[in-house]
């Protein structure tokens, strides 16, 4: 069972990991922005299989951490990358 | 007794603490109230030296090392605490003028105060730290310190000077995390103590001893690492220059000299010494003559202390004993340090001069200081004495040091640093001459525009500073530190003294002659090559090869060692 | 090759590389990306200084792993205060540029 | 081959991978974004070497406050990439540094492969006296305890670069407010998000303090956790961060490293020594640092993010 | 019995590490940003869930198990929010230019 799950954890890990390094190129910032998402994700499935194959204690709490914060790198990015709506929502607090 | 040494640490971090929560105008207040019992505190310690048997220690939370963390004191640390208490208070007096508490709080008033009082808890944890990596903590602490103080002013240039001082401070702390993590893995102890029985001349402490050595001396500004340092100290306002030239820069040089003379005294071998002293050699000389050919005056005191850092890396060669293969913690660290605390009070002073003078002709270019003795005939004595500080003349302590040193070279038969010595002294009396000779010029146009007033208390607290600096040479150190023997101090009127102060400004003249600025004169084409070379070293790439080149060099050197 | 061991090879090659862009790119920012790789590889040297102290009943040496955690906060104050310095040089002078003698006024 | 060791040399590669991708990528906002992928991917690194107080510390540092900072820096500074490239070295001396930087890499490498096994560790020390600080994880227990120094001085790390950042206001917005504006109508995917993940974020953080005392956890991965909250809520606009001139902010920041001090300090007259504890009480105590500690990192994380005060109080 | 629970996690994982497999596909080979959007949330959530659910019946406490879906139930209304965040973005984008 161990070996399966460390298996599953290091094939679901390549699997997002290649999309990602094969994203990262380009074309677009939305579409490294959403290979990170992916990756996120996907590294959380992994460090469960890994915890539950491991044995690890507290991992996790280090999978929630994960989960927690798993949008805001996505979410810096929308927010920065669209000024526009920081004027917008500046006048409309006039 | 001991826990003296906790309050020495804490005070100022209480302090501090206390300034940020209550704010306004106390942010001063508190500041200069904890100067005195910081300066107390000092002083106690360092008199609790000697009864207590040259050693104080104090063991955090009562845990006792390997796992634990200790803070001991001893002759090192309580002559650099005692220095920074009077620099920091000085400066303390001096500040306030130019960082007033209003009745509204303001930017850099209360920046300004809250570092100034982080700076020296900072700094007294390096002093007092016997553990390698509360070492790291507290250079992060300095970092964290000077940087906003170099960007206090906020212009573009000084922004960017703040931004390559931490970027490159930043490379040398992790570098020397990253030997710490080494030792520890090899010994399993960070503790200073025990690590100095357990350390061995092996690969791993080689590789560790290279990668903290060459951080901490990217963080010193060593030549050739200095990239950071001119625009850093010069962009200051005056009191944070002398923060940052006076004591930062010295923070790290301590922990230098605590890896070499007491983790590892014995794996020092003979061509590493040599490479740090050749390297201050380089600074002596690299940095004053580039001192001569300045435009600015606070650009020209950041490359003497350039160059005045240099003197302090002579002490590592000088302390090597060859037959037993040691470096020895007696005179010539003593020089190092005392040193140390010389170039600390009167590079503060000459900070503060050259700001005085800004302020009084309201531009600090050297080709147009002519006058300045009649409108900061003050500012500019201070700046006078301290240059002669920096000289030496026979009470000071930097003669002190300097005969120290002389004595070293003669007894370990390395004459080309006595040398190296009496050049840099000549060197620094170059851009004095040529400073005095810009000075008693006369002024060429009209009442200058936008000169200001300079308050009475600065030069009060520049002109005691200089003081501190001309007399360290008389204070009994025989009586305190463990120097085999006493060094007498020459009558300064003796023909001998004159002489070995007259001496070096003769030469010192004609070499401002020669390689000094001028108008309407085409520059010696060495004079060109210099400026060319200090330009290349002070972009990223040069300064990485340095960096990369004499990690390398380093290591050979240890790894080399039998 | 255990995984300690492994870890530790890849901290030496990540303090290569972080080195390589700290020292080589021109971009301050990517100088920080730099500084920060090289700090996360010093901090997997001491990983592995803590998986090989295991003993005691603990899986690693929890010494090295308090440093490293501080470690971490300090890069991370690191990051924030380069990152504002950077941004405060770009809004001021409208370069990001580390080179010195740029727009630098010498009024002689 | 074993299994887990393909899973762990994968896990190198793919680490290594993303980080030259960081160094090379010729765009600093791909670079960024790998950056913040080689986060991920090294807590996971963590967890396999049995460190998950360093894991929980890199996710919430990693994947949260870093890579907002990152991710919003690399697109204000859009553009500012050609304007250096001229300052690139030539072919050649790029060549000579990555050797020189290889060499460095080669020496570290050496060391690694010679370390022995076991190596010198202080864990069989910090086990014998662990009981004497009432906790259960022993990383806690260095933090807090045996080296609680260094923790000290971290904090006040933290609150000097809070100081430094602030210290870069314009002299005019002193006092003033950082970060995006409130806007009264905002609705959307966003705010959604910023109203129902602060609950769960505050309880995770609550038991990641609290379980760190015996289990993996503490202070400062459950203050990162509070202040990914607190960001979350000011990135969406639903409320503005507060002025720095505030009474509330500033005793906030600094709770942390004073009640430290103050705790440490009382230890002079109950327990012999700064920063000991009296026997019986030193989980309650330490407990109660963490909680003041834990405030103060939610705060400053914010306040360093967000930069310095771009504008005047109201 | 243990077999069967042991034999419901092998399928479930084989069958999340599969959507992964599909997102990732999804990743490369779908023509624009919008579809790729579409096809990545989908998958990876799915992918994410049956993984979850195979680890549910070998969690050791309920503590452990409850902690295990609040990731899934995270990560959901994470993707989900930057789905329509990205596609906002996608769709500001196509009206300016």
């Amino acid at each position: 069972m161990t070996e399966f799950l460390l298996g599953a954890a290091g094939f679901v890990l390549l699997t997002v990991a290649i999309g990602l390094i094969r994203v990262l190129g380009g074309p677009g910032n939305v579409d490294r922005t959403m290979a990170v998402q992916l990756l996120g994700t996907g590294g959380i499935a992994a460090l469960l299989l890994v915890a539950a194959a491991t044995g690890v204690r507290g991992a996790e709490d280090v999978a929630l951490g994960l989960a927690l914060l798993a949008a805001f790198a996505s979410v810096a990015f929308v927010n920065s990358a669209a000024p526009e709506d920081d004027r917008e929502a500046g006048r409309a607090n006039e | 007794m001991n826990f003296l040494l906790v309050l020495s640490l804490v005070v100022p971090i209480a302090g501090a603490l206390l300034a940020f929560g209550v704010g306004g105008r106390w942010v001063s207040r508190i500041a200069l109230a904890t100067m005195p019992l910081g300066l107390a505190i000092a002083v106690a310690i360092a008199a609790g030296l000697r009864p207590a048997g040259g050693s104080l220690v104090y063991l955090l939370g009562g845990w006792s090392p390997p796992l634990g963390v200790a803070l001991r004191a001893d002759w090192l640390s309580a002559l650099m605490m005692v220095t920074t208490a009077v620099v920091i208070s000085a400066i303390g007096l001096f500040a306030r003028a130019d960082f007033p508490a209003g009745m509204t709080e303001t930017r850099r008033s209360f920046a300004f105060w809250i570092l100034l009082l982080a700076v020296w808890g900072a700094l007294n944890t390096v002093f007092l730290s016997g553990d390698l990596f509360t070492f790291y903590v507290s250079l992060e602490l300095l970092v964290f310190v000077a940087v906003p103080l170099v960007a206090l002013d906020g212009r573009a240039e000084t922004l960017q000077a703040a931004l390559r001082y931490l970027l490159f401070a930043l490379l040398g702390s992790v570098l020397y995390l990253a030997g710490t993590g080494l030792l520890y893995g090899a010994y399993g102890t960070l503790d200073i103590g025990v690590l100095s029985g357990r350390i061995r001349g092996e690969p791993v402490t080689a590789v560790a001893v290279t990668l903290m050595t060459v951080g901490l001396m990217a963080k010193t500004a060593l030549f050739p690492l200095y990239l950071w340092l001119p625009a850093a100290h010069a962009g200051a306002p005056a009191a944070a220059s002398a923060v940052l030239s006076a004591l930062v820069v010295k923070g790290s040089f301590f922990i230098i000299v605590r890896l070499w003379f007491f983790v590892m005294p014995g794996l020092a071998g003979v061509a590493a010494p040599q490479l740090l002293g050749a390297l201050g050699a380089g600074a002596i000389v690299f940095g004053s003559l580039l001192a001569l050919r300045q435009e600015r005056l606070k650009l020209l005191v950041a490359y003497s202390t350039v160059a005045q850092l240099g003197y302090l890396f002579l002490a590592f060669p000088l302390a090597l004993d060859a037959e037993a293969g040691r470096l020895i913690d007696g005179s010539a660290l003593i020089a190092g340090l005392v040193q140390a605390a010389s170039h600390a009070t009167a590079k503060a002073a000459m900070f503060m001069a050259a700001g005085m003078i800004y302020v009084a002709l309201g531009h600090d270019r050297i080709a147009a200081l002519g006058g300045v003795v009649r409108t900061a005939p003050l500012a500019a004595l201070v700046f006078l004495l301290a240059g002669v500080a920096l000289i030496g003349p026979p009470t000071s302590g930097v003669y002190f040091a300097k005969t120290l040193f002389l004595r070293a070279a003669d007894s370990t038969h390395q004459w080309w640093w006595s040398l190296v010595l009496d050049v840099g002294g000549v060197l620094t009396s170059a851009y004095l001459v040529m400073l005095v000779a810009r000075a008693l010029a006369p002024a060429d146009q009209a009442a200058p525009s936008m000169a200001g007033i300079v308050s009475g208390q600065q030069p009060v607290a520049a002109l005691a500073l200089v003081l501190c600096s001309l007399l360290l040479g008389l204070l009994p150190w025989h009586a305190w530190l463990p120097l085999p023997l006493a060094v007498t101090t020459p009558d300064p009127l003796s023909l001998d003294a004159l002489w070995s102060l007259v001496w070096p400004l003769l030469v010192g003249m004609a070499l401002a002659a020669l390689m000094g600025r001028r108008q309407n004169q085409r520059p010696l084409r060495m004079a060109l090559w210099l400026e060319q070379a200090d330009h290349a070293l002070r972009q990223w790439p040069a300064a990485g090869f340095s960096l990369l080149g004499l990690t390398i060099m380093l290591g050979v050197a240890l790894l080399l060692t039998p | 090759m255990s995984a300690p061991t492994l870890a530790g090879l890849t901290g030496a090659a990540l303090v290569g590389l972080g080195l390589y862009g700290l020292l080589v790119h021109p971009h301050p920012l990517r100088k920080l990306l730099g500084f920060n790789l090289l700090g996360s590889g010093v901090f997997l040297l001491f990983g592995i200084i803590a998986r090989k102290g295991a003993a005691a009943g603990f899986a690693a040496d929890p010494v090295p792993q308090a440093m490293v955690i501080t470690g971490i906060v300090v890069a991370f104050c690191a990051t924030a205060l380069s990152v504002a310095l950077l941004l405060r040089l770009f809004e001021a002078g409208g370069a990001a540029t580390l080179r010195p003698d740029v727009g630098r006024d010498d009024s002689d | 081959m074993s299994v887990i060791q393909a899973l762990d040399i994968s896990l190198a590669v793919l680490v290594l991978a993303v980080a030259i991708w960081t160094i090379v990528s010729r765009d600093a906002f791909a670079a960024v974004v790998g950056y913040v992928a080689y986060g991920l991917l090294v807590s996971l690194v963590w967890v396999r070497l049995f460190a998950v107080d360093v894991a929980l510390t890199e996710a919430a540092i990693g994947s949260g406050v870093t890579g907002v900072l990152l991710i919003s820096a690399a697109v204000r500074l859009r553009g500012t990439e050609a304007a250096v490239a001229a300052e690139w070295p030539g072919a050649g001396s790029r060549v000579l540094a990555a050797a020189l930087c290889m060499v460095v890499t080669a020496a570290l490498a050496a060391v690694v492969l010679t370390m022995p096994d076991p190596g010198a560790t202080l864990a069989p020390e910090a086990a014998r006296h662990l009981a004497e600080t009432e906790l259960g994880n022993p990383v806690t227990a260095v933090l807090m305890a045996f080296r609680a120094l260094d923790t000290l001085l971290e904090k006040v790390v933290l609150f000097l670069a809070v100081i430094g950042v602030w210290s870069l206001a314009a002299d005019g917005n002193w006092g003033g407010i950082a970060g995006p504006r409130r806007a009264t109508n905002r609705q959307g995917a966003l705010a959604f998000l910023a109203q129902l993940l602060p609950p769960v974020g505050i309880v995770v953080a609550i038991h990641i303090v609290w379980i760190g005392a015996n289990e993996p956890g503490g202070a400062f991965q459950g203050g990162a956790i509070l202040a990914a909250m607190w960001m979350i809520v000011i990135m969406a606009r639903l409320a503005e961060a507060p002025a720095i001139g505030e009474r509330r902010l500033r005793l906030a920041l600094v709770a942390g490293p004073a009640v430290f001090l103050a705790v440490g300090l009382m230890g002079f007259a109950v327990a012999n020594a700064f920063l000991a504890y009296p026997a019986g009480l030193a989980k309650p105590l330490i407990v109660f640092v963490e909680v003041f500690m834990t405030l103060s990192i939610a705060v400053s994380l914010p306040m360093l993010v967000l930069g310095p005060p771009d504008r005047p109080s109201s | 019995m243990n077999t069967a629970i042991d034999i419901f996690t092998v399928v479930a994982i084989c069958a999340g590490a599969a959507f992964f497999m599909a997102g990732s596909v999804g990743l490369l080979r779908f023509p624009d940003s919008l579809t790729r959007l579409h096809a990545l949330t989908k998958a990876d959530n799915l992918g994410l869930g049956l993984i979850v659910l195979g680890l549910l019946p070998q969690a050791d406490s309920l503590l452990g198990g409850l902690k295990l879906v609040a990731v899934w139930l995270l990560v959901q209304l994470a993707s989900a929010t930057v789905a329509q965040l990205i596609a906002q973005a996608l769709r500001h984008r196509g009206r300016g230019t």
